[in-house]
Protein backbone atom coordinates (compact mmCIF):
# COMPACT_ATOMS: atom_id res chain seq x y z
CA UNK A 1 0.00 0.00 0.00
CA UNK A 2 1.21 3.25 -0.54
CA UNK A 3 0.89 5.94 2.36
CA UNK A 4 1.70 10.08 1.20
CA UNK A 5 3.83 11.53 4.07
CA UNK A 6 4.11 15.21 4.71
CA UNK A 7 6.94 17.16 6.44
CA UNK A 8 6.10 20.58 8.07
CA UNK A 9 8.71 23.31 9.37
CA UNK A 10 11.84 21.78 11.19
CA UNK A 11 11.00 18.55 9.67
CA UNK A 12 10.41 19.37 6.35
CA UNK A 13 13.56 21.68 6.11
CA UNK A 14 15.76 18.50 7.47
CA UNK A 15 13.77 15.84 5.38
CA UNK A 16 14.63 18.65 2.31
CA UNK A 17 11.36 17.63 0.83
CA UNK A 18 7.39 18.64 1.53
CA UNK A 19 5.71 14.94 0.42
CA UNK A 20 6.57 11.90 -0.33
CA UNK A 21 5.20 8.58 -1.18
CA UNK A 22 6.24 5.47 0.96
CA UNK A 23 5.63 1.59 0.15
CA UNK A 24 4.69 -0.44 3.10
CA UNK A 25 3.36 -4.42 2.87
CA UNK A 26 -0.32 -5.32 4.46
CA UNK A 27 -1.08 -4.72 7.42
CA UNK A 28 2.11 -2.37 8.46
CA UNK A 29 0.84 0.61 10.94
CA UNK A 30 2.62 3.89 11.91
CA UNK A 31 5.14 2.79 13.76
CA UNK A 32 6.29 1.28 10.93
CA UNK A 33 6.11 4.00 8.64
CA UNK A 34 8.19 6.07 11.36
CA UNK A 35 11.13 3.24 10.85
CA UNK A 36 11.09 4.04 7.21
CA UNK A 37 10.97 7.46 7.40
CA UNK A 38 13.97 7.51 9.43
CA UNK A 39 15.94 4.90 7.61
CA UNK A 40 14.97 7.50 4.93
CA UNK A 41 16.06 10.42 6.33
CA UNK A 42 18.71 9.58 9.38
CA UNK A 43 18.93 13.15 9.94
CA UNK A 44 15.11 13.12 10.90
CA UNK A 45 16.17 11.17 13.96
CA UNK A 46 15.84 13.71 16.75
CA UNK A 47 13.60 16.53 15.28
CA UNK A 48 10.96 13.03 14.98
CA UNK A 49 11.33 12.72 19.04
CA UNK A 50 9.63 16.60 19.20
CA UNK A 51 6.93 15.52 16.70
CA UNK A 52 3.43 13.95 16.91
CA UNK A 53 1.70 12.99 13.67
CA UNK A 54 -0.78 13.51 12.15
CA UNK A 55 -3.17 10.86 10.11
CA UNK A 56 -5.27 11.57 8.31
CA UNK A 57 -5.94 14.54 9.47
CA UNK A 58 -6.52 13.83 13.31
CA UNK A 59 -3.53 13.35 15.41
CA UNK A 60 -2.18 10.14 16.69
CA UNK A 61 0.99 8.98 18.51
CA UNK A 62 3.42 6.86 17.31
CA UNK A 63 3.10 4.34 20.39
CA UNK A 64 -0.54 4.19 19.25
CA UNK A 65 0.56 1.39 15.94
CA UNK A 66 -3.14 3.03 14.26
CA UNK A 67 -3.14 0.58 11.33
CA UNK A 68 -2.59 2.05 7.69
CA UNK A 69 -4.19 1.66 4.67
CA UNK A 70 -3.99 2.49 1.10
CA UNK A 71 -3.76 6.13 0.20
CA UNK A 72 -3.53 7.15 4.22
CA UNK A 73 -2.01 10.50 4.79
CA UNK A 74 0.36 11.08 7.54
CA UNK A 75 1.80 14.24 8.82
CA UNK A 76 5.04 15.01 11.11
CA UNK A 77 3.72 17.52 13.00
CA UNK A 78 6.96 19.51 14.97
CA UNK A 79 6.34 21.81 17.95
CA UNK A 80 3.11 23.91 17.00
CA UNK A 81 4.11 27.38 17.04
CA UNK A 82 0.67 29.23 15.43
CA UNK A 83 -0.99 32.03 17.11
CA UNK B 1 -22.79 26.37 10.06
CA UNK B 2 -23.74 30.28 9.27
CA UNK B 3 -22.33 31.41 12.48
CA UNK B 4 -19.21 30.09 12.18
CA UNK B 5 -16.55 31.65 9.88
CA UNK B 6 -12.84 30.50 9.88
CA UNK B 7 -10.40 30.59 7.11
CA UNK B 8 -6.29 30.62 6.44
CA UNK B 9 -5.20 33.08 4.14
CA UNK B 10 -2.15 34.67 2.94
CA UNK B 11 -3.58 37.67 2.27
CA UNK B 12 -3.15 40.70 5.01
CA UNK B 13 -6.03 40.28 8.16
CA UNK B 14 -8.27 43.39 8.34
CA UNK B 15 -9.69 43.39 12.40
CA UNK B 16 -12.52 45.33 10.11
CA UNK B 17 -13.43 42.26 8.20
CA UNK B 18 -13.75 39.68 11.63
CA UNK B 19 -15.96 41.89 13.43
CA UNK B 20 -18.65 42.57 10.64
CA UNK B 21 -18.74 39.17 10.59
CA UNK B 22 -19.60 38.41 14.10
CA UNK B 23 -22.04 41.33 13.78
CA UNK B 24 -25.57 40.11 15.12
CA UNK B 25 -28.52 41.89 15.99
CA UNK B 26 -28.68 39.71 19.09
CA UNK B 27 -25.19 41.21 20.08
CA UNK B 28 -24.31 43.14 23.21
CA UNK B 29 -20.51 42.19 22.83
CA UNK B 30 -17.31 41.96 20.53
CA UNK B 31 -14.71 40.80 21.94
CA UNK B 32 -11.40 40.25 19.73
CA UNK B 33 -7.76 38.79 19.64
CA UNK B 34 -5.28 40.09 17.40
CA UNK B 35 -2.02 38.36 17.35
CA UNK B 36 0.75 40.69 15.85
CA UNK B 37 4.23 40.15 15.14
CA UNK B 38 6.36 42.17 17.32
CA UNK B 39 9.98 43.18 16.44
CA UNK B 40 11.80 41.83 19.37
CA UNK B 41 12.30 38.27 21.59
CA UNK B 42 14.46 38.10 24.36
CA UNK B 43 16.09 41.20 23.64
CA UNK B 44 16.85 40.37 19.69
CA UNK B 45 15.48 42.69 16.90
CA UNK B 46 12.41 40.30 15.05
CA UNK B 47 12.59 41.10 11.42
CA UNK B 48 9.83 38.99 10.01
CA UNK B 49 8.08 35.77 10.62
CA UNK B 50 6.85 33.28 8.70
CA UNK B 51 3.92 31.46 8.94
CA UNK B 52 3.71 27.56 7.56
CA UNK B 53 0.17 25.62 8.27
CA UNK B 54 -0.69 22.32 6.91
CA UNK B 55 -3.71 23.90 6.13
CA UNK B 56 -6.38 21.51 5.46
CA UNK B 57 -5.91 20.37 8.79
CA UNK B 58 -5.72 23.68 10.39
CA UNK B 59 -8.90 24.64 8.82
CA UNK B 60 -10.32 22.18 10.09
CA UNK B 61 -8.94 22.31 13.60
CA UNK B 62 -10.14 25.88 13.61
CA UNK B 63 -13.57 25.08 12.68
CA UNK B 64 -13.58 22.69 15.25
CA UNK B 65 -12.53 25.16 17.76
CA UNK B 66 -14.88 27.59 16.87
CA UNK B 67 -17.68 25.13 17.31
CA UNK B 68 -16.71 24.22 21.03
CA UNK B 69 -16.76 27.64 21.33
CA UNK B 70 -20.34 27.61 20.77
CA UNK B 71 -20.64 24.48 22.50
CA UNK B 72 -19.09 25.76 25.83
CA UNK B 73 -20.11 29.17 26.03
CA UNK B 74 -23.79 31.26 24.74
CA UNK B 75 -22.43 33.24 21.67
CA UNK B 76 -24.01 34.53 18.77
CA UNK B 77 -20.97 34.16 16.37
CA UNK B 78 -17.16 33.22 15.89
CA UNK B 79 -14.42 34.25 13.21
CA UNK B 80 -11.00 32.63 13.25
CA UNK B 81 -8.75 33.55 10.77
CA UNK B 82 -5.01 32.84 10.76
CA UNK B 83 -2.61 34.53 8.27
CA UNK B 84 0.05 32.29 5.91
CA UNK B 85 3.72 33.26 4.48
CA UNK B 86 5.54 36.07 6.05
CA UNK B 87 3.76 38.47 8.58
CA UNK B 88 5.83 41.68 9.05
CA UNK B 89 6.15 43.67 12.04
CA UNK B 90 3.22 45.14 13.63
CA UNK B 91 1.04 42.93 11.21
CA UNK B 92 -1.68 40.66 12.31
CA UNK B 93 -1.18 36.70 12.30
CA UNK B 94 -4.25 35.60 13.83
CA UNK B 95 -7.42 37.29 14.52
CA UNK B 96 -10.20 35.62 16.65
CA UNK B 97 -13.68 37.52 16.77
CA UNK B 98 -16.81 36.54 18.90
CA UNK B 99 -19.66 37.85 19.60
CA UNK B 100 -22.14 37.51 22.28
CA UNK B 101 -25.37 38.82 23.87
CA UNK B 102 -23.63 39.51 27.63
CA UNK B 103 -19.84 40.48 27.70
CA UNK B 104 -18.43 37.70 29.99
CA UNK B 105 -18.95 35.17 27.58
CA UNK B 106 -17.47 37.13 24.33
CA UNK B 107 -14.61 37.87 26.61
CA UNK B 108 -13.60 33.78 28.08
CA UNK B 109 -14.55 32.64 24.77
CA UNK B 110 -11.59 34.47 22.99
CA UNK B 111 -9.29 34.06 26.00
CA UNK B 112 -9.57 30.58 25.31
CA UNK B 113 -9.78 30.31 21.99
CA UNK B 114 -6.44 31.84 21.57
CA UNK B 115 -5.06 29.68 24.22
CA UNK B 116 -6.74 26.53 22.20
CA UNK B 117 -5.08 27.68 18.84
CA UNK B 118 -1.60 27.36 20.24
CA UNK B 119 -2.04 24.10 20.99
CA UNK B 120 -3.86 22.08 18.49
CA UNK B 121 -3.78 24.15 15.51
CA UNK B 122 -0.91 22.58 12.81
CA UNK B 123 0.90 26.04 12.42
CA UNK B 124 4.66 27.03 12.57
CA UNK B 125 6.06 30.28 12.68
CA UNK B 126 9.86 30.94 12.04
CA UNK B 127 11.41 33.85 13.30
CA UNK B 128 13.67 35.79 11.26
CA UNK B 129 16.59 37.52 13.57
CA UNK B 130 19.53 39.90 12.17
CA UNK B 131 22.14 37.06 12.73
CA UNK B 132 19.83 33.67 11.76
CA UNK B 133 16.70 32.36 12.04
CA UNK B 134 14.73 29.65 14.31
CA UNK B 135 11.43 27.89 14.52
CA UNK B 136 9.58 28.58 17.16
CA UNK B 137 7.72 25.94 19.56
CA UNK B 138 4.32 27.51 21.80
CA UNK B 139 4.75 26.92 25.65
CA UNK B 140 2.34 25.03 27.27
CA UNK C 1 0.77 60.02 28.56
CA UNK C 2 1.06 59.25 25.15
CA UNK C 3 0.95 55.06 25.74
CA UNK C 4 -3.19 56.65 26.67
CA UNK C 5 -6.32 57.38 24.70
CA UNK C 6 -9.08 58.16 25.85
CA UNK C 7 -12.07 60.05 24.62
CA UNK C 8 -16.26 60.83 25.01
CA UNK C 9 -17.68 61.07 22.08
CA UNK C 10 -21.11 61.54 19.55
CA UNK C 11 -19.46 60.17 16.71
CA UNK C 12 -20.29 56.52 15.55
CA UNK C 13 -16.96 54.44 17.04
CA UNK C 14 -15.08 52.82 14.73
CA UNK C 15 -13.21 49.66 15.67
CA UNK C 16 -9.81 49.89 13.73
CA UNK C 17 -9.57 53.52 14.36
CA UNK C 18 -8.29 52.26 18.35
CA UNK C 19 -6.29 49.30 17.04
CA UNK C 20 -4.83 51.69 15.45
CA UNK C 21 -4.25 54.24 18.38
CA UNK C 22 -2.50 50.53 20.47
CA UNK C 23 -0.28 49.76 17.83
CA UNK C 24 2.95 49.27 18.89
CA UNK C 25 6.26 47.60 17.33
CA UNK C 26 7.05 46.06 20.58
CA UNK C 27 2.95 44.73 20.94
CA UNK C 28 2.60 40.80 20.40
CA UNK C 29 -1.06 41.17 20.96
CA UNK C 30 -4.12 43.48 20.74
CA UNK C 31 -7.14 42.68 22.63
CA UNK C 32 -10.54 44.58 22.17
CA UNK C 33 -13.87 44.80 23.60
CA UNK C 34 -17.00 46.40 21.97
CA UNK C 35 -20.40 46.60 23.46
CA UNK C 36 -23.02 47.20 20.77
CA UNK C 37 -26.89 47.84 21.35
CA UNK C 38 -28.48 44.78 20.84
CA UNK C 39 -32.20 44.38 19.84
CA UNK C 40 -33.36 43.23 22.67
CA UNK C 41 -33.68 43.32 27.04
CA UNK C 42 -35.69 40.60 28.45
CA UNK C 43 -38.14 39.41 25.36
CA UNK C 44 -38.99 43.08 25.03
CA UNK C 45 -37.59 44.48 20.96
CA UNK C 46 -35.43 47.63 22.01
CA UNK C 47 -35.47 50.29 18.81
CA UNK C 48 -32.46 52.71 20.28
CA UNK C 49 -30.20 53.79 23.72
CA UNK C 50 -29.58 57.16 24.24
CA UNK C 51 -26.16 57.48 26.28
CA UNK C 52 -25.59 60.52 28.47
CA UNK C 53 -22.31 61.23 30.15
CA UNK C 54 -20.82 63.94 33.01
CA UNK C 55 -18.47 64.60 30.24
CA UNK C 56 -15.49 66.07 32.28
CA UNK C 57 -15.64 63.22 34.91
CA UNK C 58 -16.59 60.55 32.37
CA UNK C 59 -13.22 61.34 30.63
CA UNK C 60 -11.29 61.74 33.76
CA UNK C 61 -12.36 58.29 34.82
CA UNK C 62 -11.60 56.81 31.53
CA UNK C 63 -8.00 58.31 32.34
CA UNK C 64 -7.54 56.73 35.36
CA UNK C 65 -9.37 53.43 34.71
CA UNK C 66 -6.55 53.45 31.75
CA UNK C 67 -3.90 54.76 34.22
CA UNK C 68 -4.98 51.56 36.36
CA UNK C 69 -4.30 49.50 33.38
CA UNK C 70 -0.91 50.15 32.50
CA UNK C 71 -0.35 50.24 36.36
CA UNK C 72 -2.00 46.52 37.24
CA UNK C 73 -0.67 45.03 34.14
CA UNK C 74 2.59 44.89 31.40
CA UNK C 75 0.74 46.72 28.88
CA UNK C 76 1.85 48.94 25.94
CA UNK C 77 -0.89 51.41 25.54
CA UNK C 78 -4.82 51.62 26.28
CA UNK C 79 -7.65 53.42 24.38
CA UNK C 80 -10.87 53.51 25.37
CA UNK C 81 -14.02 55.32 23.88
CA UNK C 82 -17.36 55.79 25.37
CA UNK C 83 -20.16 57.12 22.84
CA UNK C 84 -22.94 59.41 23.71
CA UNK C 85 -26.55 60.17 22.36
CA UNK C 86 -28.48 58.08 20.36
CA UNK C 87 -26.46 54.59 19.52
CA UNK C 88 -28.89 52.00 17.48
CA UNK C 89 -28.93 48.59 17.01
CA UNK C 90 -25.65 47.19 15.83
CA UNK C 91 -23.86 50.26 16.52
CA UNK C 92 -20.71 50.34 19.25
CA UNK C 93 -21.35 52.15 22.59
CA UNK C 94 -18.11 51.67 24.02
CA UNK C 95 -14.49 50.04 22.41
CA UNK C 96 -11.71 49.52 24.92
CA UNK C 97 -8.50 48.22 22.45
CA UNK C 98 -5.62 46.84 24.84
CA UNK C 99 -2.11 46.14 23.53
CA UNK C 100 0.75 44.06 25.19
CA UNK C 101 4.28 41.92 24.12
CA UNK C 102 2.21 38.78 25.59
CA UNK C 103 -1.53 37.64 24.94
CA UNK C 104 -2.77 37.13 28.56
CA UNK C 105 -1.84 41.35 29.70
CA UNK C 106 -4.17 42.37 26.89
CA UNK C 107 -6.94 39.94 27.79
CA UNK C 108 -7.21 39.89 31.48
CA UNK C 109 -7.05 43.79 30.98
CA UNK C 110 -9.50 44.49 28.47
CA UNK C 111 -11.71 42.23 30.75
CA UNK C 112 -11.37 44.34 33.69
CA UNK C 113 -11.46 47.18 32.31
CA UNK C 114 -14.74 46.68 30.77
CA UNK C 115 -16.18 45.97 33.93
CA UNK C 116 -14.77 48.47 35.82
CA UNK C 117 -15.91 50.91 33.52
CA UNK C 118 -19.20 49.76 34.12
CA UNK C 119 -18.62 50.27 38.05
CA UNK C 120 -17.08 53.63 37.88
CA UNK C 121 -17.55 56.09 34.92
CA UNK C 122 -20.33 58.26 35.02
CA UNK C 123 -22.37 57.82 31.74
CA UNK C 124 -26.35 56.21 31.67
CA UNK C 125 -28.05 54.99 28.78
CA UNK C 126 -31.71 55.19 28.59
CA UNK C 127 -33.26 52.32 26.61
CA UNK C 128 -36.16 52.64 24.07
CA UNK C 129 -39.06 49.84 23.52
CA UNK C 130 -42.18 49.90 21.14
CA UNK C 131 -44.20 50.67 24.60
CA UNK C 132 -41.67 53.42 26.15
CA UNK C 133 -38.34 54.12 28.20
CA UNK C 134 -36.13 53.01 30.88
CA UNK C 135 -33.24 54.48 32.47
CA UNK C 136 -30.94 51.33 32.73
CA UNK C 137 -28.81 50.38 35.95
CA UNK C 138 -25.63 48.23 35.53
CA UNK C 139 -25.66 45.13 38.29
CA UNK C 140 -22.92 44.68 40.34
CA UNK D 1 -21.64 80.77 48.64
CA UNK D 2 -22.86 79.21 45.33
CA UNK D 3 -22.52 75.88 44.56
CA UNK D 4 -23.27 74.71 41.24
CA UNK D 5 -25.43 71.25 40.96
CA UNK D 6 -25.37 69.30 37.47
CA UNK D 7 -28.29 66.36 37.15
CA UNK D 8 -28.04 63.42 35.18
CA UNK D 9 -30.51 60.96 33.52
CA UNK D 10 -33.70 60.23 36.05
CA UNK D 11 -32.54 62.93 38.29
CA UNK D 12 -32.34 65.40 35.52
CA UNK D 13 -35.53 64.09 34.49
CA UNK D 14 -37.21 64.02 37.21
CA UNK D 15 -36.04 68.11 38.70
CA UNK D 16 -36.52 69.14 34.66
CA UNK D 17 -32.99 70.79 34.99
CA UNK D 18 -29.69 70.25 33.41
CA UNK D 19 -27.95 72.00 36.32
CA UNK D 20 -29.17 74.87 38.76
CA UNK D 21 -27.08 77.28 41.01
CA UNK D 22 -28.00 77.11 44.62
CA UNK D 23 -27.05 79.85 48.01
CA UNK D 24 -25.58 78.25 50.82
CA UNK D 25 -24.66 79.75 54.06
CA UNK D 26 -20.47 79.74 54.77
CA UNK D 27 -19.72 75.97 56.71
CA UNK D 28 -22.65 74.44 54.56
CA UNK D 29 -21.60 70.59 54.05
CA UNK D 30 -22.60 68.24 51.15
CA UNK D 31 -25.31 66.76 53.24
CA UNK D 32 -27.14 70.98 53.53
CA UNK D 33 -26.92 71.12 50.04
CA UNK D 34 -28.96 68.31 49.15
CA UNK D 35 -32.03 69.01 51.44
CA UNK D 36 -32.21 71.98 49.90
CA UNK D 37 -31.67 70.31 46.39
CA UNK D 38 -34.47 67.57 47.87
CA UNK D 39 -36.82 71.34 48.98
CA UNK D 40 -36.10 72.75 45.54
CA UNK D 41 -37.23 69.39 43.66
CA UNK D 42 -39.67 67.42 46.33
CA UNK D 43 -40.20 64.40 43.47
CA UNK D 44 -36.59 64.17 43.67
CA UNK D 45 -36.62 62.55 47.32
CA UNK D 46 -37.28 58.57 46.27
CA UNK D 47 -35.11 58.97 43.36
CA UNK D 48 -31.75 61.04 44.88
CA UNK D 49 -32.24 57.09 47.67
CA UNK D 50 -30.34 55.67 44.74
CA UNK D 51 -27.59 57.90 43.84
CA UNK D 52 -24.63 59.04 44.30
CA UNK D 53 -22.83 62.60 44.41
CA UNK D 54 -20.19 63.79 42.36
CA UNK D 55 -18.16 67.15 44.23
CA UNK D 56 -15.99 68.71 41.64
CA UNK D 57 -15.59 65.39 39.97
CA UNK D 58 -14.76 63.07 42.74
CA UNK D 59 -17.36 60.74 44.01
CA UNK D 60 -18.66 61.05 47.61
CA UNK D 61 -21.48 60.15 49.52
CA UNK D 62 -23.67 62.26 51.07
CA UNK D 63 -22.91 61.07 54.67
CA UNK D 64 -18.93 61.88 54.55
CA UNK D 65 -20.90 65.81 54.98
CA UNK D 66 -17.60 67.23 53.16
CA UNK D 67 -17.33 70.74 53.43
CA UNK D 68 -18.29 72.58 50.48
CA UNK D 69 -16.99 76.12 49.06
CA UNK D 70 -17.51 79.06 46.86
CA UNK D 71 -17.58 77.59 43.10
CA UNK D 72 -18.32 74.25 44.00
CA UNK D 73 -19.36 71.84 41.33
CA UNK D 74 -21.83 68.93 42.80
CA UNK D 75 -23.06 66.22 40.66
CA UNK D 76 -26.05 63.95 41.25
CA UNK D 77 -24.94 60.50 39.96
CA UNK D 78 -27.59 58.16 39.83
CA UNK D 79 -27.02 54.70 39.16
CA UNK D 80 -24.70 53.98 36.22
CA UNK D 81 -25.58 52.38 33.25
CA UNK D 82 -22.61 52.97 30.77
CA UNK D 83 -20.85 50.90 28.57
Amino acid sequence: MQIKVLYFAKSREVAGVNEQTFELGDGAHTEDLLAQIIAAHPALDSVMKTCVFALNQEYVRPQDKEALKDGDEVAIIPPLSGG
Amino acid sequence: MKNIFCEVTSDPLDISRYVELVADPGAGAISTFTGVTRNNFQGKTVIKLDYEAYTPMALKKLQELAHQVTNKWSVCKVAIAHRVGTVLVGEPSVIIAVSSAHRRESLEAVHWAIDELKASVPIWKKEFFEDGSVWKENEE
